[in-house]
């Protein structure tokens, strides 16, 4: 790709046709009735975005990009199938809520980041040819960057824990609804690390048994 | 091809499926050909018609010993089982050839609700989820799920009687949330399976344990065909069936059951669950009761099998994998029992307490036990359920033995017949 | 140099997609005939006269199908094959797009090949077309982690993500002896992808059929083919990644690429032939529990060998 | 140029496949009704199959998004390991020692089983 750059033209209308694609991928996923068909326009747009960041030689990216967004596209289809009615638009529905807010937000937007392309003063700092982006990715990693990439993983474990106690309606003792009980210290005991009279709460009251 | 069984047809799908020309397949889409093999029942004839109509264009049709619809023109019927390959592929080569018409379509051509041109934007539904859109409801059950408690929408169906994973003759109504079962209601019973006529013999005179043994070693065969064909082990579905159609008393099952265990057809395969409970069990009989333990067999009554060391096998946890190891044991004693009873040359010695493969027959013939899959079924995967199905002998033992060349056969098969190859 | 860049990798790919498909059909077959399946006629022809038949039979249809996916679904799995096949090196010089990061491009194709057949089983509006499809999903995310592993593995002594430099990498031992768990577990990942044999969730057969089960005629002979395809473009993959390619005495090198596929054809399809489908709950467990930490010690090993 | 190579597979492909379905059903007509209800064995269905479809992975499939979120680091880390050797290996396993906790956590609670 890095060899693409220099046929100007041929980039040129790649980008256009890449970016019209992605623009209007994007507003098919508003137009569109159907849950799949609104992820799955969602991911064409996403890719039609990583090709144009192959373009400007972040290979990785790009492809990364492709990557990602196949997957979180996919758990996102199944989600919002899982959740919403109607999930397949059998019946037509309206797609966008609080258009008024949206729309002005979006031409806020919009012209903020057209001001910016317009004004800003990009530097111009060619990059050497031999330049591999991979491989500078990397050494970013095991360098300046490593103490956020060591606490991205501690964020990431979070997230992993938070979204097995949010999501997994099993205990690892059991099915939540049966109680989920840890097993006794000796066999046959009493649940451990319960305070005894949690046990007869279970049909929601909040008595307590005063001994 | 695509075959739906009836009752005695599973003897003629059997029969196809070691028949080189033919490939049975499992939907009607994927089938040219479609077989009915043995008689229908007429309770069964509005979900023939169905099946009939799902078969892509072209396709034509053929009737196994059983008698085609008059308002059908040109359709053959066969009643001898050695020329159904041939004719099979026949009618396969005529219609790709355009010598056969393709059958027509019984059903009228219109959707299961009237939707054109109603509703708010002509789709048949009105608002979010109202309506027939597309000429049918939209599922929507409040139902809470029965593990997780989540309110989702269930899928509630009808399968079968033509489900070539059930019995024979078998339908019900399921709901589905997900791929787990949350109601099962058996709706038709399977057909009435046929014995072997030793089995039939044995109530009127004594015979010999080894004829006995084998019968219901092919018995038990015929039900691990079937079920390794729905595990997807077909080579090994087709040894299982090999084995049963070639049984004699020099017969050993140490390399399937060798090959199974070592596929992790136990530990892999969708076999969890289904466990009977010992009052389930009792109602069933037979093998799958000894799989969940019971010690009953009318054979340790009897003074033949005495004299042969007789005693039952037995597995403990009465779920679908004891009742496939308890069925391999089965065949395995059987064999053997067989073997020495060649040798020895014995006999039975009661005519009114026969075993089955099927269950124990003392004054009735077993009798049909689907009711109960409405108990067990319900909390299982879908793969699970089929497979416990398939683990199940529920189906009532007929009045007449098999193969008797009288009409009381009720399989559809339908054939389809994809063939691969030029024959 | 159009031709050289543009005519001649596309003629390749097309050749492979065609005559890879036509030689899974035929190896099937064999494999099948050698397992006892009753058969007539020659193995050679068998495939063509199925082709044929999807050809005249029409397709199916259902009441309120998603028609575009449902028609798009099959060519988008081939070519998402065909990609795949676009980026096996044949030898030093001859790949039809030798990207930089063709690695990770594979590994986009297993995940966008997820997305694809579950469009496939949701687009018929079926039950069983939709279960398999679901069902496919769980597969799918889950030997995706592993793929990663195993091929991040095998991208380390090569320190680079393009499978020209991982080939080449290979020239004194190839990472199937280097790197033992590897190719085991990759295979895994090839039958997922192609749901063939054990692995086969999608289109299996407790659910007459699952995504395909509704469908006849040309899309299914589409969704035949691709998924053949699918299944050489993964065993030319992993042809560069363990078994070194090219690589190879005596013959020319694309001779070599082209035996080792077909070692690893025989492989898949008799491993597809003789294991019993996984339960997919079971499936599931297997991947996180058991082959995931596997291919954690893959990827160890394969550090400390890259190292030493 | 590699790109629009590939570009041109891509679309070849995508054309032939859909055009080894289009042509021949150019001449085949739309089938009835009968034929369209979906495959039950004979049986039928109450209402369309696309409903609220209960996943039973649901928790798998966001710890993987978790998952693959960070496996995306591996892959510029893969290329530079062998350059900086044991300081590349001592942070990634650090990083995958901390992500396996993840996992066996979530094994333990019953991720991986049908919800």
């Amino acid at each position: 790709m890095i060899e693409s750059m220099s046929h100007g033209i041929g980039v040129d209308i790649a980008f256009l046709l890449l970016a019209t694609l992605a623009v209007v991928t994007a507003w098919r996923v508003f137009r569109t009735d159907s849950m799949v068909r609104a992820s799955f326009f969602l991911l064409v747009s996403f890719i039609a975005v990583g090709v144009i960041m192959i373009l400007l030689a972040a290979e990785y990216l790009g492809v990364a990009m492709f990557f990602m967004m196949a997957v979180e596209m996919t758990v996102m289809a199944l989600f919002m199938v899982m959740f919403m009615m109607n999930p397949a638009g059998l019946n037509p529905m309206n797609m966008v809520h609080q258009e008024r807010i949206s729309i002005g937000a979006g031409v806020v937007s919009f012209l903020v980041l057209s001001v910016m392309a317009l004004l800003a003063v990009f530097p111009d700092r060619p990059v050497s040819a031999g330049l591999d982006p991979v491989r500078s990715l990397g050494n970013e990693m095991l360098g300046d960057s490593m103490l956020i990439f060591e606490s991205a993983g501690l964020v990431l474990l979070t997230t992993m824990i938070g979204v097995v106690v949010l999501s997994s309606h099993r205990g690892r003792y059991g099915a939540a609804t049966e109680g989920s009980l840890p097993p006794g210290l000796e066999s046959g005991g009493d649940p451990a690390g319960k305070p005894e009279e949690d046990e007869d709460d279970e049909d929601g009251g909040h008595h307590h048994h005063h001994h | 091809m695509f075959p739906v069984l009836g009752v005695q047809g599973d003897k003629a799908l059997r029969h196809l499926t070691l028949s080189p020309d033919i490939e049975l397949v499992d939907s009607p889409r994927h089938a040219s050909v479609l077989l009915v093999a043995g008689e229908i029942p007429a309770d069964r004839f509005e979900p023939l018609r169905r099946v009939h109509d799902q078969l892509p264009y072209p396709f034509t049709t053929l009737w196994f010993r059983c008698e085609p619809w008059p308002h059908l023109e040109n359709v053959t019927r066969i009643d001898d089982l050695d020329v159904l390959p041939a004719a099979l592929v026949t009618a396969y080569h005529e219609l790709m050839e355009g010598r056969r018409e393709s059958s027509p379509r019984i059903l009228l051509d219109k959707p299961p609700n009237p939707w054109e041109g109603a509703g708010d934007f002509g789709q048949g539904g009105e608002g979010m989820m109202g309506g027939v859109p597309y000429g049918r409801p939209m599922a929507m059950n409040m139902e809470d799920d029965i593990r997780d408690g989540l309110t989702l929408d269930s899928l509630t169906f009808r399968l079968g009687p033509f489900f070539f994973a059930f019995p024979p003759g078998m339908a019900a109504e399921i709901t589905l949330q997900g791929d787990l079962v949350q109601t099962w209601k058996t709706q038709r019973a399977p057909y009435p399976q046929s014995l072997d006529p030793v089995f039939f013999a044995a109530r009127k005179r004594l015979v010999p344990i080894a004829a006995l043994e084998l019968a219901r070693a092919r018995h038990h065969l015929y039900r691990l065909f079937h079920a390794l064909h729905l595990a997807g082990l077909e080579s090994a579905s087709l040894s299982a069936l090999r084995l049963a159609n070639n049984l004699s008393t020099t017969s050993t099952l140490d390399g399937l059951r060798r090959y199974l265990s070592r596929s992790g057809f136990f530990r892999l395969a969708a076999i969890k669950g289904g466990e009977l409970g010992p009052e389930q069990a009792r109602r069933i009989g037979g093998p799958a009761a000894r799989a969940a333990g019971l010690d009953e067999d009318l054979r340790s009554d009897d003074a033949g099998y005495r004299r042969l060391g007789f005693s039952p096998v037995c597995q403990a946890s009465g779920d679908t994998r004891a009742r496939w190891r308890q069925v391999l044991a089965e065949i395995d004693q059987s064999l053997q029992l067989a073997r020495q009873a060649e040798r020895d040359d014995v006999s039975t010695s009661e005519v009114d307490r026969i075993e089955t493969p099927r269950g124990p027959w003392l004054e009735k013939r077993p009798e049909d036990a689907s009711a109960l899959l409405d108990e067990i079924l319900p909390g299982q995967e879908w793969g699970d359920a089929l497979a416990t199905i398939a683990s199940l002998d529920v189906a009532a033992v007929a009045e007449a033995p098999l193969d008797t060349q009288t009409t009381g056969e009720s399989p559809i098969t339908e054939l389809s017949d994809d063939e691969g190859g030029p024959a | 140099m159009i031709v050289e860049e543009l005519v001649l990798p596309v003629l390749m790919v097309f050749f492979m997609l065609a005559a890879g498909a036509y030689t899974v059909a035929v190896l099937d077959r064999v494999i099948a005939g050698a397992l006892g399946t009753p058969q007539t006629g020659s193995v050679w022809i068998a495939p063509l006269a199925r082709g044929a038949w999807l050809m005249t039979q029409h397709a199916n249809a259902t009441e309120a199908p998603d028609w575009r996916a449902w028609r798009l679904a099959p060519a988008l799995y081939l070519s998402l094959a065909a990609i795949g096949l676009a980026v096996v090196p044949w030898s030093g010089s001859l790949v039809a797009t030798d990207l930089v990061t063709s690695v990770v491009l594979w590994g986009s194709v297993e995940a966008l090949a997820t997305v694809v057949i579950f469009l496939h089983g949701w687009s018929a509006n079926a039950l069983f077309a939709l279960i398999g499809g679901y069902r496919y999903v769980a597969l799918g995310l889950s030997y995706i982690l592993i793929s990663m592993f195993v091929l991040i593995g095998v991208a380390l002594p090569a320190e680079s993500l393009q499978f020209t430099q991982v080939v080449a990498s290979q020239e004194e031992l190839w990472n199937v002896i280097r790197q033992p768990l590897g190719l085991p577990l990759f295979l895994i990942v090839g039958l997922g992808m192609t749901f063939w044999g054990p692995l086969n969730l999608a289109d299996s057969a407790d659910l007459a059929g699952g995504t395909a089960a509704e469908i006849s005629g040309p899309p299914r002979l589409v969704w035949d083919v691709a998924r053949a395809a699918m299944l050489v473009a993964f065993s030319g993959v992993a042809t560069s990644a363990f078994l070194g390619g090219w690589l190879g005495p005596w013959l020319p090198g694309p001779l070599w690429v082209a035996i080792k596929m077909l070692a690893v054809l025989l492989v898949l399809l008799l491993l597809g032939r003789l294991l019993p489908r996984l339960a997919p709950e079971r499936c599931v467990t297997l991947m996180w529990v058991i082959l995931l930490p596997l291919s954690f010690i893959d990827l160890v090993w394969a550090g400390v060998g890259a190292l030493l | 140029m590699a790109l629009m190579t590939l570009f041109v597979i891509l679309i070849f492909s995508l054309g032939a496949g859909i055009l080894m379905q289009c042509l021949p059903m150019r001449r085949q007509t739309k089938p009835p009704w009968s034929q369209r209800a979906p495959f039950l064995g004979g049986g039928t269905p109450d209402s369309h199959a696309w409903s609220r479809y209960h996943i039973r992975y649901y928790p798998m499939t966001l710890l993987l998004i978790a998952f693959e979120m960070e496996m995306m680091f591996m892959y510029p880390w893969a290329v530079v390991f062998v350059e900086k050797g044991m300081k590349a290996m001592m942070e990634m396993g650090m990083f995958l020692a901390i992500l396996s906790v993840g996992i066996v956590y979530a094994w333990r609670e019953g991720v991986f089983k049908w919800q």
